[in-house]
């Protein structure tokens, strides 16, 4: 076989031989444990760079392995997919990072980062799936490797918070499947192709593919935490920051966006889901939910919970964006993928940095912060203005694509929606960085010498800050996120 | 309407009231005896319905065995469960609507069978020369149907085990005193086992060719050991722990052996090699009875084992 | 009417009988007397079925009669089995029936 | 080669009782032979389509066949692997029982080896009456085990079980005397020919159909079940719940779709799976609400046996449909089988993980179990991934399972069963996690509780298990194809 068939299983590979490889770890092989994860993620890093090289020059990278009688489970690279691994692979190496540092003193690190990293294959398995049923079984494996880590903590409310996590996640699977069988029994295997292929069964059971839609899209809305499903969200902030970054920016609420994308472009087809009418309901659901959360966290001051709001409200963009008919559009929802990943990444790696170093868990203790730790509150600052969409964060270049793409699609809504999120978001982000640069120090931080926080922490919440500017400042270069965005876009809507 | 037909009808109605009798009597110990009159009276439908094989094994195991067992428990567990809670309307004819239900149903099925003939009966009785003995029913049973017999006595064998895991133990303990046995039934026991030994063995030796085998024999050597353990001597006490359980594994591994012989000589579990068949269906017998007689004492004299009971107790 | 038909009646009142007994029996001892008293009621069909034929001149079907031979031994097994857990259950609890409330 | 899988078991059980000390080698080696034998006889069934062995040489219909094809390949294969484990499992188990006085492993090799012996005669058997010794045998020595754990309750739950067996195998019987009176014969590719719609068949399918319900526990008759599965020594339940019940809904579906399948009629499949759906919510919502770690995995079994009974309506319906064999027959039967399968491997896992935390903790109360993760994390793993088959998440064989049945019942358009089969597994996640989160949790775990020392063997067989259940999940295509050689309702399959 050829190179490029075990490409894709190969980069499953190597995140779930780590797995298997620090399971069994003692606890104090600190130094063998780091090295396999720093390892494996520097591998998954090159991989993917090898694969993005790959598709640009044309090759194609496809594994089918017969799995049920017609099924196959299908890992195919498209440009969607390179979306979704590149941020995964470059996050994934910042966040092993900082968890190493995170959870230096922690019990149970073999089990942690033997969990994360089935985490990331589960997550990469997502990204490369080739048809539904591959989607879903990877999106239920992300769901059951996950609860280890919400609940690592151990504590009541840690149990709480990974009960909450499952009866959601797994309720929503559970739609999830009953509605990718029913496509199953009606279409047999389901690929993911551009445009999809139900277009002669819209015609002929238009109500029933309507019925499948709800199903399926309200499965992965749990996870996308999509209005009325997002309440596992702020729960699940029991975990520890590194998981909470994850869960957020790269694994299970990008997994649940990530599959409404791919539903919407390649089950049913943008053309066909326009025709049953099934973009409008998903639009105006994402709207309410940006609106929602951004409400939700003007409210919070726990600092974890404020972040997860401003999730449940900044993930409904890439809903928004593949909700509206066409490719300016289209491009500014898939771009937000990346951008809100590197933002929100930035902000909980700050939030982590506060809690660990300084034991900063309110908004409200946050007063001066500044001047103890510059560097972290830079960062954070980045991010925030990023969420809000000052130029030239990267946040702002979503914002502007999702604009000019409702104006093209005729939705003129949309725009007075996006400037009124910006201000909310801007009414809780602002004054936060404010208090922490500007007001004096309420809190008797003992002094410091040296750097503010552990390198091991900081080094990825500066990398991660710089990356969403840079992505914003230099978003027309090639390698950029947009860059990256355009190639997608064509795929979908042609050159 | 002949003679005949009378006495059968009799005969049911007679078993069904006995039957009834025995499960409701208010005295579990009349139960018990009903219960033994009931295996007679079945007995007897046996010989009416030309099963005389049955009807020994039915006289010396459901009857006498099952009968010895029921009596020996009654003495100890005899006491009446509380008194039953008056029952309602409901719960008094639910039972009978199921029963009846059941009943009619099931006897309804039989009385429309037809007889279509063709039946395996008649295919076994072209074929009894092959098997090496002459009586149909035993044809059936050691070589037509052998694998069934092994397992049966298998079964024997796991009801031997159990009842040696129910009591937690791995020998018979006498159940009392050996000297405290009157003199008389010591002599009497002294005559019936001879005796007992001698009919078991004459079944045994008759059962190739006409109604009796290995099964009647092992339930009147059984009766007999019965009788003894009654005295509170089980005959098989003075064994060692590994000797008792050489006597009840050896029918089934003496029958599994020869099973293996088949498999060896003839290429087929279970086939025995036309010229030693008679020998090794013998062996196959005596071993047989053996270990059901062993395992029919150990389950009675295991199961009344009191001196347990009343330490546990 | 044949005996035939006689006793396959009777087989199914002994099942009556049998069935009505382990519905309604408490005392361990009467559930295992009713379970036999089933236990005949099935052998009692098997041997009419195969005295049916008896016309002819070769005599009863031996294959049921193997058969209930066959499940004598294991119906005395399983009974000799019940029995002994029935003695150590009363032994233990001094309880004689299955039902919760029932201890004596 | 078939009929040593019959003999070995009960050879290795007459040597566990003769000699006990040799019983555990004994006992190792055999199941390591069988399933040696079993996987190759899995090949030679999946290369070369069934095999008939005649007993005695005489053929049926005068004396006893085996009949080994991929179902009976199937089932032989997965009860020598779970017996294997159970037995590796039991040399530590039973570890402390080397003093003179009688200990319950005397009566646990023997029985246990017997009883496997017993399935092994099911799983090939091809004759009704030779199936219903093989029924009591199984029954007598299952019954004989729960008695091995001693209390009170165990014996009171092993009474009611054998009390409920022996009234089922009377019906069983009674069922054969019928089919006996009417056609004269007793094996089953045989009765298969000449059974036709007609009284004497139906009350016979009804009788015998009844009897094995009650054995398989199935749901409003599962009344025996819990208790004698949760009394029995931990080595034990695993046998019981996951080949003893496998035994008997093996033998129901065997008859279903072989003697009875000209007479099985849609309503009556409509029947059998609506008590499917009902075992399925009520054994869920009772294991929810157990105390217990044994109770509620016995209550888990009721609610399992539920979804093997799901394909019954499925397949009963495919056969009365023109080309329903091909359209969702097929994956109805592969699906039922494959969960049995499944449930086999990861049930016997669970309650063998739940014996080692009772072993280590001496109670198996779930408030109890907090923080067990930090001291037995590999039990842990084993009760995590077993639980994942038993909810039907994917890489599981519980999934393949659940994705077959789902696909079946789609196909039919009997979607209802679809309903009941997803919901049966939200409510499965239910109590699974409640009791994984128990295990990862450290709070009020400050003051370790003293653990008593548990063999590795232990912890490593259960997850050994656990593991099968999974890889059946990733490596589907050969059992697949295995359950196709035999296959009952398509021609020439």
């Amino acid at each position: 076989m050829e190179w490029t068939f075990w490409m894709a299983p190969g980069l499953l590979a190597v995140s779930f031989v780590t797995a298997l490889l620090i399971f069994p770890l003692d606890e104090e092989q600190v130094r063998l444990r780091t090295a396999l994860n720093l390892g494996g993620a520097t591998l998954k890093l090159i991989l993917v760079g090898v694969m993005a090289w790959g598709i640009l020059t044309g090759h194609e990278f496809e594994a089918r392995l017969s799995f049920v009688g017609e099924l196959e489970l299908v890992l195919r690279l498209d440009y969607l997919s390179l979306l979704f691994i590149v941020l995964s692979a470059i996050l994934w190496f910042l966040t092993t990072v900082y968890a190493v540092g995170y959870l230096e003193q922690s019990p149970h690190r073999s089990r942690f980062f033997g969990f994360f990293s089935l985490c990331v294959t589960a997550t990469m398995g997502i990204a490369l799936a080739g048809n539904l049923v591959t989607f879903f079984v990877f999106y239920e494996l992300l769901t059951v490797v996950t609860y280890p880590l919400v609940v690592h903590r151990g504590t009541g409310e840690a149990l709480e918070g990974g009960r909450v996590y499952l009866l959601y996640t797994l309720t929503g699977g559970t739609v999830l499947l009953l509605g990718i069988a029913w496509l199953h029994s009606l279409t047999g295997p389901v690929e993911f192709v551009t445009g999809g292929q139900l277009a002669d069964l819209a015609v002929e059971r238009p109500a029933t593919l309507r019925l499948i839609f709800l199903l399926i899209v309200g499965g992965l809305g749990v996870k996308a935490a999509i209005f009325p499903l997002h309440g596992w969200l702020p729960i699940a902030m029991v975990a520890p920051a590194p998981v909470s970054a994850l869960l957020h920016a790269v694994a299970v609420v990008k997994a649940g966006a990530f599959g409404i994308v791919r539903v919407i472009f390649d089950v049913y087809g943008i053309e066909v889901a326009d025709g049953l009418g099934l973009l409008a309901p998903l639009s105006l659901a994402a709207a309410v939910t940006i609106l929602y959360g951004s409400v939700r966290a003007l409210a919070q001051d726990d600092l974890k919970r404020l972040l997860a709001f401003s999730t449940v409200s900044q993930i409904s963009y890439v809903a928004l964006g593949v909700s509206l008919l066409g490719p300016v559009a289209t491009a500014g929802g898939l771009v937000h993928l990346l951008h809100q990943g590197m933002m929100k990444v930035t902000l909980f790696f700050c939030a982590g940095i506060l809690s660990e170093t300084l034991g900063i868990h309110r908004v409200s203790e946050m007063r001066g912060v500044g001047r103890r730790m510059p560097l972290t509150m830079a960062a954070f600052t980045v991010a925030g203005f990023g969420m809000i969409g000052v130029p030239p964060v990267a946040g702002f270049i979503s914002k502007w694509y999702l604009g000019l793409g409702a104006l093209e699609a005729g939705q003129e809504w949309v725009v007075p929606l996006l400037a009124l999120s910006g201000a909310l978001n801007a009414t809780y982000f602002l004054p936060i960085i404010g208090a922490a640069w500007f007001r004096s120090p309420e809190a008797d931080w003992a002094e410091f010498d040296g750097p503010e926080t552990d390198w091991m922490l900081l080094f990825p919440a500066l990398a991660t800050a710089l990356l969403s500017l840079a992505a914003g400042v230099m978003a027309g270069l090639p390698f950029s996120p947009l860059w990256l965005t355009s190639f997608a876009v064509t795929e979908i809507h042609g050159p | 309407m002949t003679a005949g037909l009378l006495f059968d009808i009799a005969l049911v109605v007679g078993l069904t009231i006995i039957a009834f009798r025995a499960i409701h009597a208010p005295d579990l110990f009349v139960g018990a005896v009903l219960y033994i009159v009931f295996g007679l009276l079945l007995a007897l439908v046996w010989v009416r319905l030309n099963a005389p094989d049955l009807a020994l094994a039915e006289a010396a195991i459901g009857a006498g065995i099952t009968g010895a067992m029921l009596l020996d428990a009654v003495r100890q567990v005899g006491s009446p469960a509380r008194r039953a809670p008056v029952l309602t309307r409901i719960g008094r004819v639910a039972p009978w609507a199921g029963a009846v239900g059941l009943g009619a149903v099931a006897a309804g099925a039989l009385v429309t069978l037809e007889d279509r003939g063709g039946t395996l009966g008649e295919m076994v009785r072209g074929r009894v020369a092959e098997s090496g003995v002459d009586h149909p029913v035993t044809a059936v049973l050691l070589v037509f149907r052998g694998y069934d017999t092994w397992l049966e006595v298998g079964v024997l064998l796991v009801a031997a085990i159990a009842v040696l895991g129910v009591r937690r133990t791995r020998v018979l303990v006498p159940s009392e005193p050996s000297s405290e046995a009157p003199p008389i039934a010591t002599a009497a026991a002294g005559v019936l086992l001879p005796a007992g030994v001698l009919i078991g063995g004459f079944l045994l030796w008759t059962g190739s060719h006409a109604p009796g085998g290995a099964f009647q024999a092992a339930a009147v050597l059984a009766a007999m050991g019965i009788l003894v353990s009654l005295l509170g001597r089980p005959p098989l006490a003075s064994l060692s722990a590994l000797r008792l359980r050489l006597l009840l594994v050896c029918g089934f591994t003496t029958f599994l052996a020869a099973g293996v012989v088949g498999l060896l000589v003839e290429d087929a579990f279970l086939r025995y090699p036309a010229a030693a068949a008679g020998w090794i269906i013998t062996v196959i017998e005596l071993a047989v009875t053996v270990s059901i007689a062993a395992s029919l004492v150990l389950l009675f004299a295991g199961g009344r084992d009191r001196a347990a009971d009343e330490a546990a107790g | 009417m044949s005996s035939y038909v006689v006793y396959v009646v009777g087989a199914g009142l002994l099942l009556v009988v049998g069935v009505h007994g382990a519905l309604t029996a408490r005392h361990l001892v009467r559930l295992i007397l009713a379970l036999n008293v089933m236990s005949g009621g099935v052998f009692l069909a098997l041997i009419a079925i195969s005295a049916r034929g008896a016309g002819s001149a070769a005599g009863p079907d031996p294959v049921p009669q193997a058969l209930v031979l066959t499940g004598i031994v294991v119906a005395v097994s399983i009974t000799a089995f019940v029995l002994a857990l029935a003695r150590r259950i009363h032994a233990l609890s001094g309880r004689t029936s299955l039902s919760e409330e029932d201890l004596e | 080669m078939i009929v040593t899988m019959v003999l070995l078991p009960f050879l290795g059980g007459c040597l566990a009782f003769l000699l006990r000390r040799t019983a555990p080698f004994v006992a190792v080696l055999g199941a390591a032979s069988v399933a040696a034998t079993a996987a190759m006889l899995a090949v030679g069934v999946w290369r070369s389509g069934p095999r008939i062995y005649a007993i005695g040489g005489w053929g049926a219909p005068i004396g006893i066949e085996l009949v080994a094809d991929g179902l009976s390949a199937i089932m032989l294969l997965t009860s020598a692997v779970v017996v294997l484990a159970v037995s590796v499992y039991s040399i530590g188990y039973h570890e402390h029982d080397d003093s003179d006085a009688w200990h319950p492993g005397e009566g646990f090799w023997p029985l246990a080896l017997i009883l496997w012996g017993a399935l092994n005669v099911l799983f090939l058997s091809a004759d009704v009456f030779n199936l219903y010794v093989a029924l009591e045998l199984m029954t007598l020595a299952a019954v004989g085990l729960v008695v091995l754990s001693g209390g009170e309750a165990a014996l009171m739950a092993a009474m009611r079980y054998a009390l409920a067996a022996f009234a089922a195998s009377m019906m069983y019987l009674l069922g054969v005397a019928i089919l006996y009176g009417a056609y004269g014969r007793l094996d089953l590719d045989g009765l298969a020919t000449v059974v036709s719609p007609e009284p004497a068949a139906f009350v016979a399918a009804a009788l015998i159909g009844g009897a094995l319900l009650l054995k398989t526990a199935l749901f409003p008759l599962h009344f025996w079940l819990p208790r004698a599965h949760a009394a029995a020594p931990a080595p034990v339940s695993a046998l019981l719940s996951s080949l003893v019940v496998t035994g008997s809904f093996y033998l129901f579906l065997r008859l279903w779709t072989g003697v009875f399948s000209t007479i099985a009629v849609p309503a009556a499949g409509q029947f059998v799976g609506a008590l499917g759906a009902g075992a399925i919510l009520w054994g869920s919502l009772q294991a929810l609400r157990q105390q217990h770690l044994k109770v509620m995995i016995a209550y888990s079994t009721v609610a399992q046996v539920g979804y093997l009974f799901l394909p019954i309506p499925l397949l009963t319906s495919a056969a009365t449909t023109p080309d329903g064999a091909l359209l969702w027959g097929i994956d109805a039967w592969n699906g039922g089988i494959y969960h049995a399968i499944s449930h086999a491997l990861a049930k016997a896992a669970m309650f063998l993980a739940a014996g080692t935390i009772v072993h280590a903790l001496g109670s198996d109360r779930i408030v109890g179990i907090s923080g067990i993760a930090r001291q037995l994390p590999i039990t842990t793993y084993a009760f995590g991934i077993a639980g994942m088959t038993l909810i039907g998440l994917p890489p599981s064989g519980g999934f393949v399972a659940k994705w077959l049945l789902l696909s079946a019942a789609f196909a039919s358009g009997q979607w209802w069963w679809a309903v009941v089969i997803l919901a049966g597994g939200v409510l499965t996640a239910g109590y699974i996690f409640l009791v994984l989160g128990q295990e990862l949790s450290l709070a009020g775990t400050d003051q370790p509780v003293e653990l008593s020392k548990v063999p590795r063997s232990m912890e490593y067989a259960a997850f050994s298990l656990a593991v099968a259940s999974l890889l059946l999940g990733l490596r589907v295509i050969e059992p697949i194809a295995l359950l196709q050689a035999g296959l009952p309702f398509v021609e020439g399959g």
